[in-house]
């Protein structure tokens, strides 16, 4: 059965709006998703009929918004297979969520351990980590993985038995292309190291199995899924979990205080302090459901399909260069030499068509594609054939109208 | 004959409660069941049979009579002491096969107690009834 | 002119609701507000014309998205009266703004220090500085405020040339006192202590001017003053914020990255990892515009009166213990003698009305009171002297029907 | 000389941007100017003269002569070579008292640019005028 985007656009009205005059084209789904009416309908539903703070109040509203927030937890356990719905910890979103396990992790650390993570990683899981580093005299070591996720090496000179952390994305967000997670987790788990994996490209496209990878942690952010902002998600194995030291305190995460001592709560709550972002759970497990209405493999499929059109298409162009791979991705990451990528982008976006010109909040990998950044069309269940197209039609004018000297 | 005593207040309760038909109704329903609760003594009320994750303090005591178990409670909170009145009458002198039995979220929500089965008291009854059946 | 709590109603809807077949009564206000529509719609427009990942981006939506968000960070520089808007960092809410101060001093902390918070705080303004002395060998101090906030003791035995930190909330979440902070951070200045006020439950009422406070840091969540979840501030004296060490890496906060080294971008951005919540910002910028639209003295006086009206109330009826101030207090905070407060709110409960029962996240304050918790109704803009009246008929209904034995 | 050539210069870089009715003409209009800019030598591409916060690399060189300011800059985007060009236009040799007296906001909003004062790009441009003035 063939996926047709049509079918959902009207779920999603700021596609329908002019930029500049020019029919609007929203291919930086990589950055943030756009949100469909049932998740804004559902957002709003709670504020009109069910708002109050949760768990800590006994009454109508905070009832009804505490079994809101709890199913909306329990929703996300089930879209990622995870086993307990006390698994599932909100946070502000990716970022958060590693921020959290690397501070967590911290006094099981020891200078001399190594944590590892690959050369295709976002800031988010690379920066974390290299202040862990820095705070307890651990190493941070990088496994090489070239742009079509091979290593070259073996494996066995990066995993050791100092290897005590392996974080590792599972779809690169500046080149799209994914890591082989089962083989990586497994050479991690046979070496004793807590692993993590950075979900955050690809829960929007691929059904998630959080079992079945075994990860100790698994991470992502609602705004790339078609949820909200401010909301993300921490899963972890039960164990994993509770060896973290929570990193934020205060209330909610508490079960008894005095000046001299405090007792933290059970999981999920010792690691969510303060009153937590209700609208954004109540909003993420809506996106849930949206993406398993949709056939999923379709879907994917569909979107794959957008992304392969571009790649050989603009493979075709002599002066294209294209990171990403041929198959299987859903964005495609490209530069034109003697061109800077922000002049492309700025002719696109006088053209109406939204990508994305940099270095993706990954400079290492730029570096060592031997760029200072790229330029990233990234798309989503909602787009168009006829959207791939102008892209590639827009972009091969902009070369032009930029290529004369 | 406990048995049949104990039976015999099951249904009693049971009546009660499902007659209510308002909130308003089900709170005077348990400040009444409330005061048929034996209370237990300040020696009784010890953090070790202190029920963990209640709002209000719950003590729960079990103890077997051969095949039989058999249920103290008591709380600080008198609507509490009526939830736990229903609740002992549920299991009260049952053997532990038989408890094991009993769908006793589902008998609570009869009782029209499933608001103390949400999420937000969740921990506090859900507690004791996880103690009422691994004890 | 006296304030009209009808003419806003309206704008909440929420509030018609029935409870369990009675009108909804909502005294919880400082658990969390309602939101009025033009919250929601500022935000649901946000998500319906302009949605898109700020900063990095450089197009179309991008562009709006990112002038929007940071307008709502001015926004709420001018309600604060802060000099820049660059002082406005965006969290999660009170809780997390106040670890990222604890964590971030840290590096300047020594063992033998002193951190001196009040005995009015919240948990969120405790724990944290605990855990802080906890790490660093500091000592955690206690300045003994009596419920109507005075204290006994000569101010100096607490301030001393060891006070590093000095932290105090504006307003008591479980009690509505007022704590004199203008004389205690001139106390901690001339120690040469850091200053932090919890203004949590004092933005949605009281005009806050943090130049003429001089203090270092404040910090609120949106939810507590008619905006949404999942949002809050920090905002800082330019040279504080400076000196705290970012608690969260990732993207946005990094100017440069490489395996060895990272560079941290400048303010606000190095204190703000990861996508943030652009929803939450524009909601809580229209939060204070639906505050600054309200004749603010009226309004804080209309609040008062209802606090007043039953604090007289229920200060007739023999069995009522009340912990709050008679005047210029927004909630009232009350035991009865051998009736669990558990028991009354759910009498209240059953009638619709909804208030809060416990420790309010103040355990330490209990102890103090010597009280395991109180019943606390809380007012908003919203509330009307019926609502007030209701509550004190119902609130005497109940302790007549638990009085009996 | 300078002055009045640069003023005729100013002249023709604002008619030509003012007459721009879209995104795409002042595209068009801002690679049209790029091609004006003297380039700079890798040697004076040095860290020290480079703008941070831009998003595309950029240079700025400020000489004094007697009392007129005169600039060099570049950049590694060929747009912004073409907001240099227009930037440069409205200060080039003028006197510090004179740029001072200038709204330059004000001006590169008159000339189309106002979407290169957007809080996205805002720190690369008013970077650039920050130092333009107060160098
Ligand atoms: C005085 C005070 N401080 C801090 C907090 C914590 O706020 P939040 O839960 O929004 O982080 C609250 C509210 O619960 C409060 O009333
Ligand atoms: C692979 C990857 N990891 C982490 C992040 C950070 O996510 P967030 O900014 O939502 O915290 C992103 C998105 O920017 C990403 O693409």
């Amino acid at each position: 059965m063939a996926f047709d985007p049509l079918s959902i656009r009207s779920q999603f009205p700021i596609l329908a709006q002019q930029a500049y005059d020019n029919p609007l084209i929203y291919l930086d789904n990589a950055a943030t998703t756009q949100k469909p009416l049932s998740v804004l309908e559902a957002m709003q539903n709670y504020y009109l009929t069910a708002n109050a703070n949760v768990h800590r109040g006994a009454h109508y509203l905070s009832d009804m918004a505490t079994d809101q927030f709890e199913n909306a937890r329990q929703r996300v356990a089930q879209f990622l297979n995870a086993p307990e719905q006390s698994q599932v910890i909100w946070t502000k979103g990716t970022t958060e969520s590693i921020n959290l396990v690397a501070y967590g992790l911290e006094h099981l650390i020891q200078a001399g351990d190594e944590i590892l993570i690959t050369s295709l990683e976002h800031h988010a899981n690379l920066v974390p980590w290299q202040q862990l580093a820095f705070r307890t005299g651990a190493r941070l070591r990088v496994l090489p993985l070239t742009s079509d996720a091979q290593w070259q090496e073996e494996l066995t000179h990066y995993f050791t038995e100092r290897t005590k952390i392996f974080a590792v994305t599972q779809v690169s967000n500046a080149i799209g292309v994914h890591t082989p997670i089962e083989t990586l987790i497994q050479q991690a788990k046979q070496h004793g190291a807590f692993t993590l994996v950075d979900g955050a490209q690809a829960v929007a496209h691929y059904p998630v199995d959080v079992t079945k990878l075994d990860c100790d942690f698994y991470v992502f952010s609602g705004h790339k899924m078609y949820g909200p902002t401010g909301i993300g998600v921490l899963y972890g194995k039960h164990h994993a979990l509770e060896v973290l030291m929570p990193y934020q305190t205060g209330g909610e995460m508490v079960s008894k205080v005095s000046y001299q001592a405090t007792e933290f709560n059970v999981l999920p709550y010792r690691l969510e302090a303060g009153t937590p972002h209700m609208e954004g759970a109540i909003g993420l497990a809506t996106a849930c459901d949206f993406i398993d209405q949709q056939d999923r493999q379709s879907m994917l499929a569909w979107e794959q399909q957008l992304a392969n059109h571009v790649w050989v298409t603009l493979q075709k162009a002599a002066n294209v260069e294209i990171y990403s791979p041929e198959q299987h991705t859903t964005l495609v990451s490209l530069s034109v030499p003697n061109i800077h990528t922000l002049d492309l982008n700025a002719y696109l976006d006088s053209q109406g068509i939204a990508v994305r010109a940099g270095s993706h909040c990954a400079q290492p990998l730029m570096a060592q594609l031997g760029v200072s950044g790229t330029l990233r069309a990234s798309f989503a269940c909602y787009n168009t054939m006829q959207e791939a197209n102008r892209f590639c039609d827009v972009l091969l004018e902009a070369i032009d109208l930029l290529n004369d000297e | 004959m406990t048995d049949s005593l104990g039976q015999q207040k099951a249904v009693n309760i049971k009546a009660q409660l499902q007659a209510c038909r308002s909130k308003e109704d089900t709170f005077k329903a348990l400040v009444t069941l409330s005061k048929t609760l034996t209370r237990l003594s300040a020696d009784e009320k010890i953090e070790e049979n202190k029920i963990k994750g209640c709002e209000s303090a719950v003590w729960l005591i079990v103890e077997e009579k051969g095949n039989e178990r058999h249920f103290k409670a008591d709380s600080d909170a008198k609507l509490m002491r009526g939830v736990l009145v229903a609740i002992l009458s549920l299991v009260q002198g049952k053997t532990r096969a038989d408890i094991q039995q009993i769908d006793l979220k589902a008998e609570l929500a009869e009782l029209n107690l499933s608001h103390y089965l949400t999420s937000s008291r969740t921990n506090g009854v859900l507690a004791i009834l996880d103690r009422i059946t691994s004890h």
